[in-house]
């Protein structure tokens, strides 16, 4: 059910930080290890989804989001809230 | 436009240097002209008896008398037409204009006539005729004998137009007036009469096709004439205590311009700073940077600067006149903000 | 005066033949071969004819805008005034002047002026440069009664007076400056007393008998030669055509210019000497033909004058090198 | 088609030696070919070709000396049989060369004097790799003299071969050629190492209250309004500059020459291989807030390949990070003609003596590597205390 949503967060990932090669990227895996992300591409990453999809991440929850999974549940559910 | 470039007889006598005044060496020029030609005669408004209003002209009547040292009524364009008319006839009328405000009076002789017989004669008809005027605030003369309208004339074409600035040019400049087959307005500015410096020897004729480099630089070039000089020769010492060397190009000719000089010494340094006593508004400043504009623009590296009146008829009192004329500071200024700093 | 027989028939053929002249010039104006303004002298012809028959060779002439007479009568070839009008290069002002600018060194004539008043200067200027040549040259200078406004002729008059110039001043008072009648632009609409106030000896002649002005312009250059003063002639003269090609004569009625034309300055001289028998009807039928002839023969030169080509645009601004 | 210009490739370059050409007249080149050996004053080096196509003319001859930017040969198309160089394939894997990229960028509008532009047509140098000085951020004459002087950037379609002696040059091709920029970071690090008289300072310092501040103010903002760490270091670097202002400038042609701007180089790894240090500019002239701003557009765009080559070369001084990748500290190789770079650690929980207690503090090592001919260790010390100074007070965006 995530797939498609998961695509779309690569597709924006890949947007961010375009000479990522989004066909080896592993969803269960932590991205910032995985891709090698800096703290700055992690931050774009996260503020173009807030924008996106229209939800709050607040400071606190953001050292939660550290696989493509985990923030396509994250947005999932907080779609469903509104 | 074609420039006119006459052979000048050299009339130069041998005499040491000496000391003396922009007033004498116009009256020496005068003196001179006047034994060498029967044909010359000066005529204006108190150049006789009063002995000019300027003291030009003091002196002479008593040498060659009162037809050629001819006092004429306040009648600017009579006598101006009268000028024209007496050169069309084959004299050499020096005329004189008490200041370039009251020459508006004779503008229509000026522009309409002299400048144009040339031309709308098919060539037939030419006037050798001099004019020349004072220029320029400084003596607290207030809006109607203050102001520096020469870029007027300087527009025209059929004249030429011409700004002596210094003794020499005083000296030398009627000579090549006088020699010129058409009309030639010669400014004075006021404030250079009482201007004291060294003279060698006679009449140097002087080339009025040249602009004159009065100091050579390489960080930004200064260009001015007449009465503007003397203030930017000093805005260059100035500047050269801060190590900027400016070039300080005197146009002595207002028309034609000697755009070679300034286009070569602005290829030079890049930088561009006009100093005239007309208003902003359509000066001679003005022509001079869309010049620059349009032959220059690959080798400008700051924004051509203009040091300007204010836009204000010249005011009688002494602060406010000064507030509206070119300063030395503003050349600084305006000399630093092209050289970015 | 009696004139001769040669006399006469020199008058008319002047007379003739700027009317004319200027008849072909309004049909070619009408053509689109003339532009510009043109101001026609029909009516006035006595003046310029009568003034000039009245003066040598030697001597300077200088004019208004409305100067074909003046030009053709001082002896311009009319092929040159028309070619000038048709902007040729064969033209008087090489077609640098048209209509209102004719020029010729030649004839020390100094050109067709057309701001009104400004040609009283130079005129005083060739004046002066006689004067202190000490020469015996008269310059006369032509202007109509609207230029006596101009602030200009009065310092002019002033001029020319104080300084005992030798010139003539002749005023071609036609009673409109433009369409401003006289009346209405002079408080002293006697235009020689004007002159007289600066202490000029004038006369008012009748512009319209050309024996009458070339008398009177006698006497005055005769005595400008005499007394080396300058001197005044009003010629109450009126003009049959409008101001220029442009003017619908608003400003004056048609019976006032057909009252006019009934003392047309050709016809009353030809009726006058046909009276006094000094000329015959084939001589004025004659003298007719002669001056359509060269008018004709004026226009073919004009037609057949090359155009100036543009690269010599800015000649003769400034003087060349070399010349003068 | 092309040509084939003395190439840039030093700080005090301004002419090279031709040595010996490689190729003559009719033969074919390809981009990256070896084309001549020419010798600067500090190196003898191969000069490559980075145009496709026949030489038509050698223009100079072996053993001259000539300027910088100056033609050496002309190069001709092929025949229409010749393979035209493959369109890169926008293969997500690989990062589009920014040669392709950059043209369908408008170009920014770059403000210059005329004689500026003037001179930099002259001397084949690409406006954009120059550092501008003038009012309003204009380049003028003087800037295009300097750029002639230092080291220009390799223009966006310039070869690999024109490689600027910094250590950050941009992959500005594909990787294929990343050996070539490779070989010319080592270069350009061996000639800092080589001439520059490093030396080296480190300090702990506390982020603990920092960090603290940064989370309040972040706590109220949302995700794209947020400030960074980074960006918080940058700022410090920046203010700490006022101080020493000494390390923020150049060393050109024997003599140090302090920059008025502050370019705050900032280095950014690449994960196609190599970093780039694009500048901030006038960073001295920004808020926390703005230079966040800054911070995060130049890494997206530098992510992109997007960077204007005026960032790329305009840096007066660079900042090196490997915090994110966990390395305590950093000790820089500064990036000739700057002279200092300033480096800094994983920020990591450690305990921390203050006030004689012990607590847990989240540290950072902060280290300055800087040139002795310009500042010695007195100064260098002065300048990381006041960093230190600047994080132990309240954070103000």
């Amino acid at each position: 059910m995530t797939e498609p949503l998961v695509a779309e967060l690569l597709s924006m990932l890949c947007h961010i930080a375009p000479d990522i090669d989004p066909g080896v990227v592993d969803p269960r895996r932590a991205m910032v290890d995985q891709l090698d992300l800096d703290s700055m591409d992690y931050q774009s990453f996260l503020a173009a989804i807030s924008s996106r999809y229209h939800i709050e991440i607040p400071e606190t929850d953001v050292a939660r989001l550290r696989t493509l999974e985990e923030v396509a549940s994250y947005v999932t559910e907080h779609q469903a809230q509104h | 436009m074609t420039a006119v470039s006459v052979d000048v007889t050299t009339i130069s006598r041998a005499t040491t240097a000496r000391s003396i005044t922009y007033r004498e060496a116009m009256r020496e020029a005068l003196r001179e002209a006047l034994r060498a030609d029967p044909t010359v005669f000066v005529m204006g408004e108190d150049v006789g008896a009063y002995g000019g209003t300027y003291a030009v002209t003091r002196g002479l009547l008593a040498e060659f008398g009162p037809d050629r040292i001819r006092d004429a009524p306040l009648s600017e364009s009579a006598f101006v037409g009268a000028g024209i008319g007496a050169a069309l006839a084959g004299m050499r009328p020096i005329v004189e204009i008490m200041t370039v405000n009251f020459s508006l009076l004779a503008m229509d002789q000026i522009v309409n006539a002299a400048a144009a017989m040339r031309h709308m004669s098919g060539g037939q008809f030419h006037v050798p005729l001099v004019i020349r005027m004072a220029t320029g605030a400084g003596r607290q003369l207030a809006a109607q004998h203050s102001h520096s309208l020469e870029n007027w004339y300087a527009h025209v074409p059929g004249l030429r137009v011409v700004a002596p600035a210094t003794i020499a040019d005083a000296r030398g400049m009627l000579a090549t007036a006088l020699a010129d087959p058409d009309p030639v307005l010669i400014f004075e500015h006021v404030q250079l009469y009482a201007t004291e410096g060294e003279l060698a020897g006679g009449s140097v004729a002087v080339d009025l096709d040249r602009a004159a480099i009065r100091r050579s630089g390489t960080d930004a070039t200064v260009i001015t004439y007449g009465g503007s000089l003397p203030r930017a020769l000093a805005a260059a010492d100035e500047l050269a205590k801060a190590g900027i060397q400016i070039e300080v190009i005197d146009l002595r000719s207002l028309r034609p311009l000697d755009t070679a000089t300034i286009l070569a010494s602005v290829q030079r340094t890049h930088r561009a700073v006009i100093v005239d006593e007309g208003w902003k508004t359509g000066s001679l400043a003005g022509e001079i940077a869309a010049i620059l504009v349009e032959q220059a623009f690959w080798e400008l590296d700051a924004p051509i600067e203009r040091v300007c009146t204010a836009e204000v008829p010249i005011p009688y009192a002494r602060h406010l006149e000064i507030a509206a004329l070119p300063k030395i500071s503003e050349i600084v200024s305006a000399v630093r903000r092209a050289c970015h700093g | 005066m009696n004139p001769t027989r040669d006399e006469a028939l020199r008058l008319l053929g002047q007379m003739l033949l700027i009317r004319r002249f200027e008849e072909r010039a309004a049909e070619d104006y009408a053509a689109e071969k003339i532009r510009g303004f043109l101001h026609l002298y029909i009516g006035e012809e006595a003046v310029a004819v009568g003034v000039l028959d009245a003066i040598g060779p030697e001597d300077a002439v200088i004019a208004t805008y409305r100067e074909h007479g003046h030009a053709l009568a001082r002896g311009i070839p009319p092929g040159e005034i028309m070619a000038e009008m048709y902007g040729r290069s064969g033209g008087c002002s090489r077609g640098r002047g048209g209509s209102m600018h004719l020029f010729s060194r030649a004839h020390r004539f100094y050109g067709g002026h057309g701001i009104v008043s400004g040609l009283l200067p130079i005129a005083t200027g060739l004046a002066l440069a006689e004067r202190l040549r000490g020469s015996s040259v008269v310059t006369v200078a032509f202007f109509g009664e609207g230029a006596a406004a101009e602030g200009e002729f009065h310092e002019c008059m002033n001029l020319a007076s104080l300084w005992r110039l030798p010139v003539l001043f002749v005023c071609e008072n036609n009673l409109y400056a433009m369409g401003t009648a006289l009346s209405r632009s002079h408080a002293e609409p006697e235009i020689h007393k004007k002159a007289v106030a600066h202490r000029i000896e004038s006369e008012v002649v009748d512009g319209m008998d050309v024996l009458a002005v070339v008398e009177a312009a006698r006497r005055a250059v005769t005595a400008i030669r005499a007394q080396g003063a300058p001197r005044f002639l009003e010629c109450m003269t009126y003009r049959f055509r409008p101001h220029s090609m442009f003017d619908p004569e608003l400003y004056r009625e048609r019976t006032e210019v057909e009252r006019w034309k009934q003392r047309c300055p050709i016809e009353a001289f030809t009726a006058r000497m046909r009276e006094a028998g000094v000329l015959s009807a084939e001589d004025i039928a004659a003298a007719d033909a002669e001056a359509i002839a060269t008018v004709n023969a004026a226009r073919s030169f004009a037609e057949a004058s090359p155009i100036e080509p543009v690269e010599h645009l800015l000649d003769d601004v400034y003087t060349p090198r070399g010349v003068a | 088609m092309g040509e084939i210009r003395m190439p840039s490739l030093g700080a005090d370059m301004d002419a090279g030696t031709l040595i010996e050409w490689r190729i003559a007249p009719g033969d074919r080149v390809t981009r990256g070919a070896i084309v001549a050996l020419i010798e600067t004053q500090k190196a003898t080096m191969e000069l490559e070709s980075f145009v496709d196509g026949e030489i038509e003319e050698l223009l100079v001859e072996a053993g001259a000396t000539v300027a910088v930017g100056t033609l050496l040969a002309r190069v001709r198309a092929v025949g229409a049989e010749v393979q035209v160089p493959p369109r890169v394939e926008p293969a997500p894997s690989i990062a589009p060369p920014i040669a392709a990229v950059m043209p369908a960028q408008p170009a920014p509008r770059i403000r210059s004097s005329p004689a500026a532009r003037k001179l930099a047509r002259e001397l084949g140098l690409d406006l954009q790799t120059v550092v501008p000085s003038g009012p309003h951020g204009a380049i003028v004459l003087r800037d295009v003299e300097r750029g002639r002087a230092r080291p220009v950037a390799a223009t966006l379609v310039q070869p690999p071969a024109v490689v600027p002696p910094v250590v950050q040059r941009p992959p500005l091709v594909a990787p294929a050629v990343t050996g070539s920029v490779r070989a010319a970071i080592a270069s350009a690090m061996a000639r800092s190492k080589r001439e520059i008289p490093h030396y080296y300072l480190s300090h702990s310092i506390s982020l603990e209250a920092a960090l603290r501040s940064l989370s309040t103010i972040n706590a109220a903002r949302p995700i794209a309004d947020r400030i960074l760490p980074a960006a918080v270091m940058l700022h410090a670097v920046m203010r700490a500059l006022w101080e020493v202002p000494e390390l923020n400038g150049f060393w050109i042609d024997g003599a140090y020459q302090p920059s008025e701007a502050v370019h705050l180089g900032t280095a950014i790894a690449l994960r196609t291989g190599g970093v780039i240090a694009p500048a901030i500019l006038d960073a001295d002239q920004q808020s926390l807030d703005q230079l966040m701003s800054a911070l995060r557009d130049l890494v997206v765009r530098a992510r992109a390949h997007r960077l204007r080559a005026s960032e790329l070369t305009g840096a007066t001084i660079t900042v090196t990070s490997l915090g994110d990748r966990g390395c305590e500290a950093v000790w820089g190789v500064i990036n000739p003609p700057q002279v200092a770079i300033i480096g800094f650690g994983a920020f990591a929980e450690r305990p921390w003596a203050s006030a004689g207690q012990v607590t847990c503090h989240r540290v950072i090592t902060a280290t300055l590597s800087a040139d002795h001919r310009v500042t010695d260790g007195h100064r260098g010390g002065r300048f990381l205390a006041e960093l230190d100074r600047i994080l132990q007070e309240p954070i103000t965006p």
